[in-house]
């Protein structure tokens, strides 16, 4: 018995030993702030901060290469909480969500052919220009929703609708929409315009049943020009995000039924 | 609600807008074909119980198969008739008299387990029928290595009561096989008179699985696929040249014989040529050929099965991908 | 025949079942595989090698056979500890690929495995590490042929129930009944 | 000169139906101007053309409304007398926007309207390269085949190359296409005096006139347009076999030469390919100082009344062209705008000709092909037929998984859209669309790679 503790107990010995000088003499040694960002980062690895994965994202923020902040994931806490590690101020970010400026819904806008093939945005819009008659519209076919790393975006009736309580604003889809009608907004605004369309009202009309025609009308409701609340593009209104209109009742005046009220972007009429 | 759709509701697709008169499911047709006659043979040959054993499998494969699907909530499948040809494939690779649960277990495994858990046709890694073989030959070795003897019209036949026997392969693996004694017994010259004669082996008048025995029937097959141009030459063409190189020099049974006798003759032309689980170039073709005929016979002679060929092209299955991987094409202009 | 016998007919994953855990973990691409396959046939060979010296020499004379298996796993959780510090240092490519199944390997049972199966068998120290060496290569085919197999799959499109884990499982499972046809081509005494 | 038969044979091709006795013996028919023209900026490869012409201006025919716009581009001239209606948007055949100059060719120009200098007849035989390279530019020459490279820069190779053989493509491999054909026959000797202006501008190189077998009234028609010409001339005669006309494919048919993965470019390998349309557009520029503003056009398929093949001012919108051809007899399901190979499906008739319109068809119902994406069974059909040696069930696999980066590594970039391998796909994967969305994303990715790079560059000069 006590030959054998002994033998055990000296393996155990000379492995530590060994093992002892190895970790002197052939250890890398790392910054360990890596690994302390890395902890505070989200760890969703999803690639919206334009770096491989979180780590890539911490290595970067320790080497210096990458602004703080740069998380939208994590949000402001996590840019505070890399700051502390890293020892630097940290600038106050507000959280963005994604919101899809589209609201025609097979229902309200026309499509103008019959698109057979892959179920892709990308390629639908290289194909004829895609079947929708508004060239500025939401074609469907997910493309945003194949990147969401949350899975926030889902396809109803022809048309991607963002899930705010998911979406963690790291702007994929907005690189990913060929239409380029997806825009990072803050999580805090309501109101919101869903038409990506400049043209003139008549032919508006003529593509789409629920397409901004420019009338202004929710501009003049909201306290005209002066305000500020609304830019115009053309013949299609912007919510001035900077700025935001507050009264919601100016939602059920738009004459074009394109805007919405709506806190989880579950839009639709 | 309808969707809303201008006057002029033309289709947008992208290009070729034109179409060459293929399909899964007459491609998959064509094999069926390509089968009947040595299914014709085999039921000649194993007479009502192959009948039985093929019904019974293609009919459900057809069942597990749209029942799979119905439960991944998925679209039928049953049109393309890739179950019926598994089904076939599989009776074909069974020995006729085998009970019919087993066909029915081996047929559920084949469609379930070895194809629709990997998502269907084209997904499976493994070809479904021979894993299904494999399966039953480990879970039922006895009833699965019992050959019926072709009803009534084995000249070789000694005692007409007895209505199984062994196949000419495990016969020859007796005889020729590397840890053979027999030569020394006296009944060596009466088991090698037991063996079939050369033209019992094209016609298929030998013990075996319901679809393997006939060669011609089997060459008539192959044909057809060649010239349907289903298949390529490649896989059987190198399967069965490596089977005949190896047995010319490793000697033993006549070369001829190991082409002729058990799954070589079905394996080469129908099984290792399955799309889904060979490698998709020429070269890998004649490199998954090789493989399946040198694992065939290292398994016939050295192995415990007297049969090797169905474990042979499993394990080109496996390798498949690998193959795949190292035998890109080289693009046209690329150094 | 060791070599045929070791990689072929008693596959340490897909006959004996040892080591299933780097084999599921690290065969999603066949270039982490046949990184983890070195390391595998690295460490056993070494392992092998030691923990016969460490038994023929210090506990069989010694009568303390009844502990070998505690001392096995000391020494090859030590010699892993050592090989992912050296990996780092020398190839560190490499060790950001194997990630967490490199110190894994301290758990692979394979390694124990194959150092049991010596010390039952009582075999000289040269057919020791040859088999250990074969048994390895084993490993490793199994690994890289599966990982070919998961790469074309990860294009499949299995149920949902089955993604991942599950499908892995199942393919597993075919490729040992593929394997099944290799019984009996060469007999071990193990 | 003499007649010989193509040498080599490329690997893969496919053979779709023809269909080229619809509109093959219609001799080309001059459209009158219609009322409305829609002169698309972007008629070719590369930049689209600026735009100098505003709402409410008058033009004259030949007149410049587009500049060239970078070194890629070509220039475009009205196409007919009229008013500028609008400059707008306007989608594309390819499905891009681009903007477009809306004609009216009823309005009626002011008598003070200054006169607009049209280009000279130039004698080419005593013109200097230079001068003859020029001309090509202004006149707004691009490749009339269907890619639409500008014929100024391709004739024009970069210094230390040089251009060994000028091919002619007279292929014209895509199904229902029979444009270059009728051009071939009728316009025989402006594609004799085209390939001498063009000798002359790239140094007097050998010249390959490439023509699918099918055609032997276009061979003859050539022999005897080119019988007394000197030096190193041959017609080749290829086999019929999709997709002759690829300018690689048309290369190694012809003088047996490979051209490199991209961005290798012909005159790498010493060749430059030319439509044998745009040659005669050559000659008609430098000859008559005419530029190109009209083509011919072959308006075909089964839903068309008369098919024919139809001589169209650029900006031509497809409802006129249908009209003028009789309209339909039965309803167009698909309208494709090129051949039914390569060419573009369009929603809308509004679109107006460019100068790669080769072709417009009008399919009824039973001549679509919908696609019904099975999984790929990898019968290996689509690496046979691919002429670039791919592995094309293995990127659209891939593609299908979003897995953008195993396709790259398969050479995806190499892939010329040829459509051969869905052609043939039994599973009716639309694996040339696979392709085309994985070239798409790496494009795409290139550029913004490309835009970091110079941002870096411009932080840290």
């Amino acid at each position: 018995m006590t030959v054998a503790i002994v033998c055990i107990a000296g393996i155990g010995l000379v492995a530590a030993i060994a093992l002892a000088l190895a970790d002197k003499y052939l250890a890398v040694r790392e910054d360990p702030r890596i690994g302390m960002v890395t902890a505070v980062l989200p760890g969703a690895n999803c690639g919206g901060c334009g770096f491989a994965g979180c780590d890539g994202y911490a290595r970067a923020l320790v080497a210096g290469t990458a602004p703080n902040g740069a998380c939208a994931a994590g949000g402001d806490a996590c840019a505070q909480a890399c700051a502390k590690i890293l020892g630097v101020e940290a600038a106050a970010t507000e959280k963005r969500v994604a919101l899809v400026k589209c609201c025609g819904t097979r229902s309200e806008a026309i499509r103008v052919g019959d698109y057979n093939g892959i179920c892709d945005c990308n390629v639908a819009a290289a194909t004829a220009g895609g079947d929708k008659g508004c060239r500025y519209g939401c074609l469907g076919y997910g493309a945003c929703a194949n990147v969401c790393p949350k899975n926030a975006i889902s396809i109803h009736d022809g048309l991607a609708k963002v899930d705010k309580r998911l979406c963690i604003g790291c702007g994929k889809c907005v690189k990913a929409c060929p239409k380029h009608l997806i825009e990072l907004v803050p999580a805090s605004a309501t109101i919101h315009v869903l038409c990506n369309n400049p043209d003139k009202g008549p032919s508006v009309r003529k593509v789409c049943g629920v397409g901004c025609m420019g009338c202004h009308m929710c501009e003049r409701l909201s306290g005209g020009k002066e305000a500020g609340h609304f830019k115009f593009d053309g013949f299609l209104a912007k919510v001035n995000y900077s700025n935001p209109p507050e009264d919601a009742a100016i939602v059920a005046k738009c004459p074009a039924k394109c805007m919405i009220e709506d806190p989880h972007f579950e839009s639709g009429h | 609600m309808k969707p809303k759709t201008t006057e002029s509701h033309l289709v947008l697709s992208s290009s070729p807008h034109t179409h060459a008169k293929s399909s899964v499911s007459r491609i998959m047709l064509d094999v069926i074909i390509a089968l009947l006659p040595t299914t014709a043979m085999g039921i000649w040959f194993f007479g009502m119980s192959a009948v039985w054993t093929i019904a019974v499998c293609v009919s459900t494969c057809i069942v597990t198969e749209a029942l799979c699907r119905m439960a991944m909530k998925r679209e039928s499948t049953i049109g393309d008739l890739s179950a019926v040809l598994t089904g076939l494939l599989l009776a074909l690779n069974l020995p006729a008299g085998l009970p019919l649960w087993m066909a029915v277990a081996g047929s559920v495994f084949a469609i379930a387990i070895a194809k629709q858990v990997f998502g269907g046709l084209g997904m499976n890694p493994f070809n479904p029928a021979l894993a299904a073989r494999a399966f039953m030959l480990i879970s039922f070795t006895g009833p699965m290595t019992t050959w019926l003897k072709p009803i009534c019209r084995c000249k070789c036949d000694a005692a007409p009561d007895v209505l199984t026997m062994a196949t000419p392969l495990a016969t020859m693996k007796r005889l020729f096989g590397h840890d053979a004694t027999a030569s020394a017994t006296p009944h060596f010259q009466q088991a090698i008179d037991s063996l079939p004669s050369t033209w019992d082996m094209l016609v298929g008048n030998m013990p075996g699985c319901i679809g393997e025995v006939s060669a011609i029937a089997l060459a008539i097959g192959a044909a057809y696929l060649l010239w349907r141009k289903v298949i390529t030459w490649h896989i059987p063409v190198s399967f069965i040249a490596t089977v005949y190189v190896y047995s010319l020099i490793a000697g033993g049974a006549p070369a001829y014989m190991q082409v002729l006798t058990g799954g070589v003759m079905i394996g080469a032309c129908f099984m290792a040529t399955d799309y889904v689980t060979s490698p998709i170039t020429a070269k890998g073709k004649l490199i998954f050929g090789f493989g399946c005929g040198l694992l065939c016979m290292l398994i016939r002679q050295f192995g415990g099965y007297p049969e090797g060929c169905s474990f042979a092209i499993l394990i080109m299955n496996a390798i498949c991908p690998l193959i795949n991987r190292w035998t890109q094409p080289k693009p046209f202009g690329a150094k | 025949m060791i070599l045929v016998g070791a990689v072929l007919v008693n596959n340490f994953v897909l006959s004996r079942f040892l080591g299933c855990c780097p084999f599921l973990g690290v065969s999603k691409k066949t270039e982490t595989a046949l990184g983890m396959s070195g390391a595998v046939v690295f460490v056993m060979t070494i392992a092998s090698a030691v923990t016969w010296c460490l038994d023929h020499w210090l506990l069989a004379p010694n009568n303390l056979g009844y502990i070998h298996t505690l001392a096995f796993i000391l020494v090859i959780a030590a010699l892993v500890q050592f090989i992912d510090i050296a990996m780092k240092r020398f190839l560190p490519p490499l060790h950001a690929a194997l990630g967490i199944f490199l110190p894994l390997i301290t758990t692979n049972c394979a390694v124990l495995g194959a150092a049991e199966i010596n010390c039952k068998q009582g075999t000289g120290f040269f057919e020791a590490v040859f088999f250990s060496f074969s048994a390895a290569i084993g490993f490793g085919f199994a690994l890289v042929l599966f990982s070919g197999i998961r790469e074309k799959l990860a294009h499949a499109n299995p149920p949902r129930c089955f993604r991942g884990i599950a499908m892995a499982l199942v393919t597993g499972g075919l490729l040992s009944l593929a394997f099944m046809g290799f019984s009996g081509l060469v007999k071990l005494p193990y | 000169m003499k007649t010989v038969k193509s040498p080599f044979k490329f690997k893969g091709g496919v053979h779709p139906d023809y269909n080229k006795e619809l509109a093959r013996e219609s001799a080309i028919e001059r459209m009158a101007t219609p009322a409305e023209l829609v002169v698309s900026m972007s008629q070719h490869l590369g930049a689209p053309a600026k735009c100098i012409v505003k709402a409410g201006d008058f033009v004259r025919r030949g007149q410049l409304i587009g500049e060239k716009n970078g070194f890629i581009s070509v220039c475009v001239r009205a196409s007919a007398d009229g008013q500028v209606k609008a400059v707008e948007k306007r989608l594309g055949p390819a499905g891009g926007m681009a903007d477009a100059v809306i004609l009216d060719t009823t309005a009626a120009l002011p008598e003070d309207l200054p006169p607009v200098e049209p280009l000279k007849p130039l004698d080419w035989k005593n013109a200097t390269r230079e001068e003859l390279l020029k001309r090509v530019e202004e006149a707004g020459i691009c490749g009339m085949g269907g890619a639409g490279f500008p014929s100024a820069v391709k004739l024009n190779p970069p210094p230390g190359k040089r251009c060994e053989y000028l091919i002619l493509n007279g292929a014209e491999c895509e199904p229902y296409l029979t444009a270059d054909f009728r051009v071939m026959l009728e316009r025989a000797d402006r594609i004799r005096t085209g390939v001498e202006i063009m000798r002359k501008i790239l140094g007097m190189p050998a010249v390959r006139i490439a023509i699918e077998a099918n055609k032997p009234e276009a061979i003859a028609a050539m022999e005897k347009a080119f019988a007394d010409i000197e030096g190193n001339v041959e017609i080749v005669v290829l086999p019929v076999l999709y997709p002759q006309g690829s300018e690689k494919h048309q290369i190694y048919a012809t003088v047996g030469r490979v051209v490199p993965e991209p961005p290798a470019l012909p005159i790498d390998v010493g060749c430059v390919v030319e439509n044998v349309g745009t040659v005669a557009a050559i000659a008609d520029a430098v000859e008559k100082g005419e530029p190109l503003l009209e083509r011919v056009t072959t308006v075909s398929g089964d839903a068309v009344a008369n098919p024919k093949n139809v001589l169209a001012p650029s900006g031509t919108k497809y409802s006129d062209l249908l009209a003028f051809c009789g309209g339909t007899k039965e309803d167009a399901a698909k309208v494709i705008s090129g051949g039914t190979m390569m060419g573009f499906a369009v929603s809308s008739l509004d679109i107006g000709t460019t100068k790669t319109t080769s072709g417009l068809l009008f399919l009824t119902r039973k001549k679509v092909f919908q696609y019904s994406s099975q999984a790929c069974i990898n019968c290996g059909r689509c690496l046979r037929a691919c002429p670039m040696n791919l592995n094309p069930a293995e990127i659209s696999k891939a593609v299908e998984s979003d897995d953008i980066k195993t396709a790259e590594d398969a050479h995806v970039m190499t892939c010329i859209e040829c459509g051969a391998c869905s052609f043939g796909c039994p599973a009716y994967r639309t694996i040339t669309q696979y392709c085309r969305r994985a070239k798409n994303s790496i494009r795409a990715r290139m550029a913004a790679e490309r835009a970091a790079a110079q941002a870096a560059k411009a932080a840290n000069p």
